[in-house]
């Protein structure tokens, strides 16, 4: 579904995403973990048109979407939850997931209101649909970031850390979440830094370190390399 | 030494701190650790009178709690900020000077802290935004430092940086502590690194102190409950 | 009906415009004065208000004065002070059918940028005032007193008044013409110019000896100090517009000397009031002694703006009748402060065309004003006296 | 129900006011409705979607001229050329846009206000505009004296309750939600599929068609425009002190904005200058005290009182 | 010849303007807002050297310092008594501020001078001119340009290599931050605004200078302020400089082959190079 070859991305004289590539098809759920810094948000931002590449291609279902600005992205299937959560201030939360299917997916009517019922459903958002998003406590917003990526009819879903600031508890209500979205149509992608959470959702797990892929396979064996235990799980995790 | 009582910190009408209690003696380092969001930089915020806040914080002889942040600087309190916030237009060498600006006397010069952080020597005229993340915490723990703080607050101390300059910086602080009588607050995600390279740890949760003691033969596992607020039933 | 004639008069009283209105609030209460005791017309006493109206230079706030003055407050007549003001309010009179009389404005901008001509007329608005074509006129004439190579630079700001002046058939560019001067044409110029140093070194290079066209005071006083700068020294410096009143003289400063222009009105002219029989002297006198200011050309104007427009009130038997007032203005023709206004024998419908004479402004010795008005050219004014010749800018230093 | 009513009652008094009122109400009843037109157009591109131009007065000038040559030149009746003067200004803003949506902020601001000087320059040296001199309202002996007043105000009723409705509508629409997740963070809204260019040049387009409009109608009464008069930077004076005194973003800032202003012209405006003083010093206070200005004052003393109604 | 007397009129014209926009800039850099009461303020200088002259009539060599100065305290009592109150995220509070202030300002000048044009008689200095007989030059805007370059240098230097420079530098990158580093930030604005006011002040006395002005000159100058420093690109001290002196010449050109058009060719300039370059010439490209 998602074909990513040799992306490259440099701010100045700063290489922040050095020849990455990988593909994610449809149903499947590719982690992608490293230390801070790694370029991991930065992909992202490449994948989605937040930022333009320096080099290499994105193709969704076989067609170059590289060039494209992110709204058409969207319209085409690239759906995003940002790191930092920006929640439209003086939007309500129905009117964030309103906008998102109708701008997104150019739902109307019923379809809209369906698809924008789904999402906060999924989210646990219904309580709060009335609410602005400057009146949103984090946790919220991360959800909210979550439920505009859904309300817009995404074929990849962009993840990145969303599971920031929860408890253990939430986190594994957030895995059982993402499972349940797994559906053919969907590729999802996302960025975690609690291992065995991303270790439990994920199909293959891809590491990044400094803007360069160290190693993309299955969950055990990637956490099982030592050089992801050096680089980024580090002593405490050989315990 | 450090007095801290009931620190409340308020951002607008949400409160981020509630009632939190402290005390330092000089020389002593704390390591400050807590969930993301639980309210460990606006402790320091508190501290060096970046946010609104109530409560007492005397340092010394000084009541910090009735001065403005320019006060507070000049009594000697210093902030590493959280993600750097280096000044982008300023080279390496001005950002350091800039922590020299309150132009307390005391042992730390441009020199020396070339001399703890080699590399910042050699890009003394870089614009600082254009450093290695490693390389700007470098920059801005020198800087806190130029002022000759008698209260060091380093704000998530590691971020970014490749575990070996991590360890390296901590080495240069695990000096720092033993050589002065400043007293250091650090923030720091790492849980084991911080509890190794503290005095006294301070966990804190949604806002309040779950839990502080001794760092030397600290509960590892109490202190994971404290982390994520987990009963312990 | 009501036994109060309401008068309307606009002027600018603030704005880039101010000085031709500063004397009009010491006009309007020595007018209320006159007027205390209300007019008499056929056998009517009426009692008079004047409604005065600061258009604050703005050409929008006099239309919006103006529809004031005729729609809210329902003057009886509309006297108007300003060329801006007279074209922009000249329309509303004429639909909405009051009267007007406007002066200060060379009658060719104000008919023909309102799209009219001399034989059509308007149906309510008149103005009374000399002819951007006498005003030139006299140009070559003080130009002749003195001994050029008769070559000519000149430039024009970009408005209705310049570009009648500029007008290549009734302008100054035809009377040059005529009167044996070759010009080097300087162009139009806009409001901001801030730099006129294309024009100076284009008459340095054809080495004219005399300077002219119409502009503001700013505008020559920023075309004088870098003609200065650049080495241009004229005979002869004529420019309408900017040496109307004794400040732009002396901001100046040494400058000012010699510079030469038409002359509207001055404390010399022969004329007296019909409203109080004071002489001009005597006005401009009366002025200085009251206000603490020294005369301006626009005191004459003001004061025979009200002395034609309450000889037309009076004159029309019936005051609150608007066709009976028109007629009656269209049938004026009365001494004033600046001169015989006669619009019942003018060739040109609406209009009245006044005296202008020629001038140059020279340093006092000891007198009251560092600067003096002296009349040199008198074709189109004769009863205005001659006082001296015009002498070249080299002889005055 | 009740404020709907009250509304149609409000409305239904302003357009048989001509009925009641003399020439003098009428003609400043007009004057202040002009100025709700001008600042709703403003304050939907500026307030609403973020773009503060400080170049409308171009556009008025535009509308203005619209009209006048229109009406000379063509059959046209003046009142059905006021329509004509928005699709004319709006052409001229959709040609324009493409130059100045490359521009952001301050640069996008300096473009605007530049653009209205090269309209006010072009007009003045253009002989068909009747350069500097103006045109006067060659249709004007067309008009019906009795009504002219009343149809003036209704045009300019018209305009000011259409670009209010229309404001009203595009934002309680899909189109409105978008233009404020645009002003709020582009990146984001770019993000969930809004194409910014799209929604701003609806906007633009829109925003300049009303100023033209509401230029026409100002102009229409004038009987005389010339080009001093119809660019004058002081359109814009005006423009901004309304909306944002009286509070951008909101639609119901240009009428307490407007009646601010005129509350003030129509007391102080004999003072000449001292009037302009006092105008210039409310900006700076209601700044100061009120940065939201009058509607954002208005709404937070609502709110309290009711807090404090609903409370026990 | 009359080529070399353009290019020099539209260089001298050209300081002038870079003047106008210097302190526009630097209020813009520092503190990110956009001073619409820039134009008043040059105008306010202007007026200011006429109320002194009046009272007492000091040299030239006087005047300068002394306007310069009374205009800094002015700038500095501006800014801390209004603008740094509603400093913020927010940028129409300061932006209707400082309107509200040019408006206030404009017509007090009006109130208390009056509506006249006035220049100032800079004495044998307004005709002095130097240089080649084949050539000559006016000293006065031939200064006007020497001292628009030193003040630019000065500038330069100042903010680029001085300790105030580097604070104003912080202050302007990291406004909440610096308060950690013992810098009051509303003291470190105040001075800047009051820097601004002084250059501002200096070319409105160089324009009375040149040529006159009213109370109501102020708009255009701030037009041509802000048109300086979009042509030169926001975010570069010496970019002033180059939009001032492209401008100045593109004004003088085409006021020598076109003159009734006024200033349509700079503004013409102006969206060209927009267009082309929609950060100004030496600007840097705005991230965001
Ligand atoms: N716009 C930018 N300009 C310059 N440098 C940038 C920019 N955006 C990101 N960077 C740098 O690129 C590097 C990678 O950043 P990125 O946000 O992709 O890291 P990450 O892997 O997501 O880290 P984290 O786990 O902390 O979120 C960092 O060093 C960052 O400072
Ligand atoms: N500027 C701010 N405005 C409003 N709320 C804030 C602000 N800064 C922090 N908060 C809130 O205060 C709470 C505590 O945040 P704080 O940044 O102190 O946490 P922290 O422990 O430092 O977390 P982290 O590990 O993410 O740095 C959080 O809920 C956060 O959302
Ligand atoms: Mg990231
Ligand atoms: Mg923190």
């Amino acid at each position: 579904m998602l074909e990513v070859s040799d992306l490259r991305k440099s701010f100045g004289r700063l290489t922040v995403v050095d020849g990455v590539s990988t593909t994610v098809a449809g149903g499947e759920c590719l982690g992608v973990m490293g230390p801070n810094g790694a370029g991991k948000s930065t992909l992202f931002d490449l994948l989605a048109g937040a930022t333009p590449v320096d080099g290499g291609t994105i193709r969704l279902d076989g067609r170059d979407v590289t060039g494209l600005p992110p709204e058409i992205r969207v319209q085409a299937g690239i759906a995003r939850a940002f790191q930092i959560p920006k929640p439209f201030p003086t939007l309500s939360v129905r009117e964030h997931l309103v906008l998102a299917a109708s701008a997104g997916q150019g739902l109307r009517g019923a379809a809209l209101a369906g698809q924008v019922d789904e999402a906060l459903e999924r989210t646990g958002l219904g309580d709060k649909a009335g609410r602005t998003g400057r009146e949103l406590r984090l946790l919220d917003r991360k959800r909210l970031e979550l439920a505009k990526a859904l309300a817009s009819g995404p074929r990849v879903l962009l993840l990145d850390e969303i599971s920031g600031g929860l408890t253990e508890h939430e986190v594994h209500a957030l895995v059982d979440l993402i499972r349940g979205l797994k559906s053919p149509g969907l590729a999802i992608l996302w960025i975690e830094h609690i291992a065995h959470a991303l270790k439990a959702a994920s199909d293959r797990i891809l590491m990044l370190h400094l803007g360069r892929k160290v190693i993309e396979d299955i969950p055990d064996t990637v956490t099982r390399d030592p050089r992801v235990r050096e680089l980024y799980l580090g002593q405490a995790h050989h315990a | 030494m450090l007095e801290i009582r009931g620190l409340d910190a308020f951002y607008g009408d949400f409160q981020a701190l509630f009632g939190v209690d402290l005390s330092l003696q000089p020389g002593q380092t704390l390591a400050l650790i807590g969930a993301n969001g639980a309210g460990k930089s606006s402790f320091l915020h508190a501290i060096c009178g970046m946010t609104q806040a109530r409560g007492s914080v005397r340092l010394g002889d000084t009541d910090l709690a009735a001065l403005p942040a320019v006060g507070r600087a000049a009594a000697g309190v210093a902030l590493s900020p959280e993600g750097r916030r280096m000044f982008l237009s300023l080279s390496v060498r001005e950002n350091l000077l800039m922590g020299a600006n309150v132009r307390r006397r005391g042992p730390w010069t441009l020199d020396r802290v070339t001399g703890l952080f080699p590399i910042l020597g050699e890009f003394a005229d870089r614009p600082a935004g254009l450093l290695s993340g490693g390389q700007q915490q470098m920059v801005a723990i020198g800087r806190a430092l130029m002022a000759n703080p008698a209260l060091l607050l380093l704000d998530e101390v590691s971020l970014g940086l490749a575990p070996v300059v991590a360890q390296e910086v901590h080495a240069a602080l695990a000096m720092l502590r033993d050589q002065s009588e400043m007293i250091t607050i650090m923030v720091e995600q790492d849980v084991n690194r911080a509890i190794a390279a503290g005095d006294r740890f301070l966990c804190l949760l949604e806002g309040r102190a779950a839990l502080t003691g001794p760092c030397a033969g600290a509960d590892l596992d109490a202190i994971g409950r404290a982390y994520f607020g987990e009963d312990d039933t | 009906a009501s036994r109060e004639i309401r008068i309307g008069y606009i002027t600018a009283l603030s704005g880039p415009r101010a000085e031709f209105g500063a004397s009009d609030p010491w006009m309007l209460e020595q007018v209320r004065r006159l007027t205390e005791n209300g007019l008499t017309i056929g056998g009517n006493t009426y009692s008079v208000e004047f409604l005065m109206r600061d258009n604050q230079s703005n050409i929008n706030r006099s239309a919006s004065v103006g529809q004031e003055l005729i729609q809210r407050e329902g003057v009886d007549l509309l006297l108007v002070q300003d060329l801006d003001a007279s074209v922009a309010t000249g329309e509303m009179s004429d639909i909405a059918g009051v009267p007007s009389i406007s002066t200060i404005g060379p009658w060719q901008a104000w008919m023909y940028g309102r799209g009219s001509t001399p034989e059509q007329g308007f149906p309510y608005s008149f103005t009374f005032f000399w002819g951007a074509d006498d005003a030139m006129g006299t140009f070559p004439r003080i130009w002749d007193q003195i001994d050029t190579n008769r070559v000519v630079g000149d430039f024009y700001f970009d408005n209705s008044a310049g570009q009648a002046f500029s007008d290549p058939n009734i302008g100054l560019p035809a009377i040059m013409e005529k009167a044996g001067y070759s010009r080097i044409d300087g162009g139009r110029f806009q409001l901001e110019t801030q730099d006129f140093s294309a024009q100076v070194s284009r008459f340095k290079a054809a080495e004219a000896q005399i300077v002219t066209g119409f502009g503001f005071p700013p505008h020559w006083s920023t075309f004088w100090a870098q003609a200065g700068q650049m080495g241009f020294a004229p005979e002869a410096a004529t420019f309408a517009g900017a040496f109307l009143f004794p400040s732009a003289i002396d901001a100046l400063g040494d400058r000012g000397n010699g510079m030469s222009t038409e002359v509207w009105w001055t404390p010399k002219v022969p004329f007296h009031s019909s409203l109080t029989g004071q002489s001009a002297a005597e006005l401009a006198q009366a002025y200085e002694d009251q206000s603490g200011a020294q005369w301006i050309q626009t005191l004459g104007y003001s004061h025979a703006l009200f002395e034609t427009g309450l000889a037309a009130l009076t004159a029309s038997g019936d005051p609150k009748n608007p066709d009976a007032v028109r007629d009656a203005i269209a049938a004026l023709d009365i001494a004033t402060m600046v001169g015989p206004v006669n619009f019942a024998g003018s060739p040109i419908r609406n209009v009245a065309v006044t005296e202008v004479a020629g001038g140059q402004w020279r340093k006092t010795t000891g007198g009251r004003h560092e600067y003096d008005l002296v009349i040199t050219e008198n074709a189109l004014a004769p009863s205005i006296g001659v006082e001296d010749t015009t002498l070249p800018l080299s002889q005055l230093g | 129900m009740r404020p709907g009513i009250l509304l149609a009652v409000a409305v239904v008094a302003l357009v048989l006011l001509p009925f009641g009122a003399d020439r003098g109400m009428l003609f400043l009843a007009s004057e202040i409705l002009v100025v709700v037109a001008l600042s709703q157009a403003w304050n939907l591109l500026a307030g609403y979607g973020g773009l503060l131009s400080p170049g409308h007065h171009g556009f008025v000038g535009i509308g203005g001229y619209a009209l006048y040559v229109l009406t000379r030149d063509l059959p046209v009746h003046p009142y059905m050329a006021i329509p004509l003067a928005g699709i004319v200004t709006a052409v001229l803003g959709f040609l324009l846009a493409p130059i100045l949506f490359r521009l952001r902020e301050v640069y996008f601001a300096v473009g605007m206000w530049v653009a209205a000087e090269i309209f006010r320059i072009v007009v003045m040296r253009w002989d068909y505009t009747g350069g500097a001199a103006g045109l006067p309202l060659a249709a004007a002996r067309s008009l019906n004296r009795e009504w002219m007043g009343a149809s003036a105000y209704w045009l300019a009723l018209a305009v000011a309750l259409g670009a209010t409705a229309l404001v009203w509508a595009l934002m309680r629409s899909n189109f409105g939600l978008r233009l404020r997740a645009l002003k709020d963070d582009e990146l984001a809204a770019r993000s969930i599929g809004v194409a910014p260019h799209r929604v701003r040049l609806a906007v633009f387009v829109l925003s300049v068609a009303l100023t033209g409009m509401a230029g026409a109608v100002s102009f229409l009464s004038a009987l005389f425009i010339t080009p001093v008069a119809a660019f004058d930077i002081n359109w814009m004076v005006t423009i901004v002190f309304v909306t944002i005194i009286g509070g951008i973003g909101r639609i119901s800032g240009p009428f307490l904005g407007a009646a601010l202003y005129f509350v003030l012209r129509e007391t102080l405006a004999f003072s000449s200058s001292w009037y302009l003083v006092a105008l210039g010093a409310t900006a700076v206070l209601v700044m100061l005290v009120m940065p939201g200005g009058l509607a954002g004052a208005l709404d937070r003393l609502l709110s309290r009182k009711s807090t404090m109604e609903t409370q026990p | 010849m009359i080529w070399f007397e353009t290019l020099f009129s539209g260089l001298t014209l050209g300081g002038l303007y870079a003047l106008f926009g210097l302190g526009l800039s630097l209020i813009f850099g520092v503190m990110k807002i956009a001073n619409i009461a820039h134009g008043e303020l040059v105008i306010a200088g202007a007026f200011l050297a006429f109320a002194v002259v009046d009272l007492l009539p000091v040299p030239l060599w006087l005047l300068l310092p002394l306007v310069t100065m009374g205009m800094f305290a002015v700038g500095y009592a501006l800014q801390s008594a209004l603008v740094n109150r509603v400093l913020g995220d927010d940028p129409l509070p300061p932006l209707l501020l400082t309107f509200g202030i040019s408006i206030v300002a404009q017509n007090l000048l009006v109130e208390i001078f009056g509506a006249d044009n006035r220049a100032l008689d800079p004495g044998w200095l307004a005709t002095a001119r130097i240089g080649p007989v084949w050539f000559p030059v006016g000293l006065l805007p031939l200064g006007t340009l020497i001292l628009t370059v030193v003040l630019f240098g000065v500038l330069h230097l100042g903010i680029g290599h001085t300790r105030w420079g580097r604070i104003v530098r912080a202050t302007s990158d990291d406004p909440a931050l610096v308060g950690l580093f013992g810098v009051k930030r509303r003291r470190v604005f105040a001075v800047v605004m009051g820097v601004s006011a002084a250059l501002a002040a200096l070319a409105g006395v160089l324009l009375a200078m040149r040529s006159s002005v009213t109370p109501f000159s102020g708009v255009e100058r701030l037009l041509i302020a802000f048109e300086v420093i979009v042509i030169g690109g926001l975010g570069s001290i010496w970019a002033s400089l180059l939009g001032g002196l492209a401008l100045g010449l593109v004004h003088v050109i085409s006021f020598r082959l076109d003159p009734a058009s006024g200033l349509l060719y700079g503004h013409i300039l102006l969206l060209v190079i927009l267009l082309i370059r929609p950060e100004g010439l030496a600007g840097r490209k705005v991230t965001r």
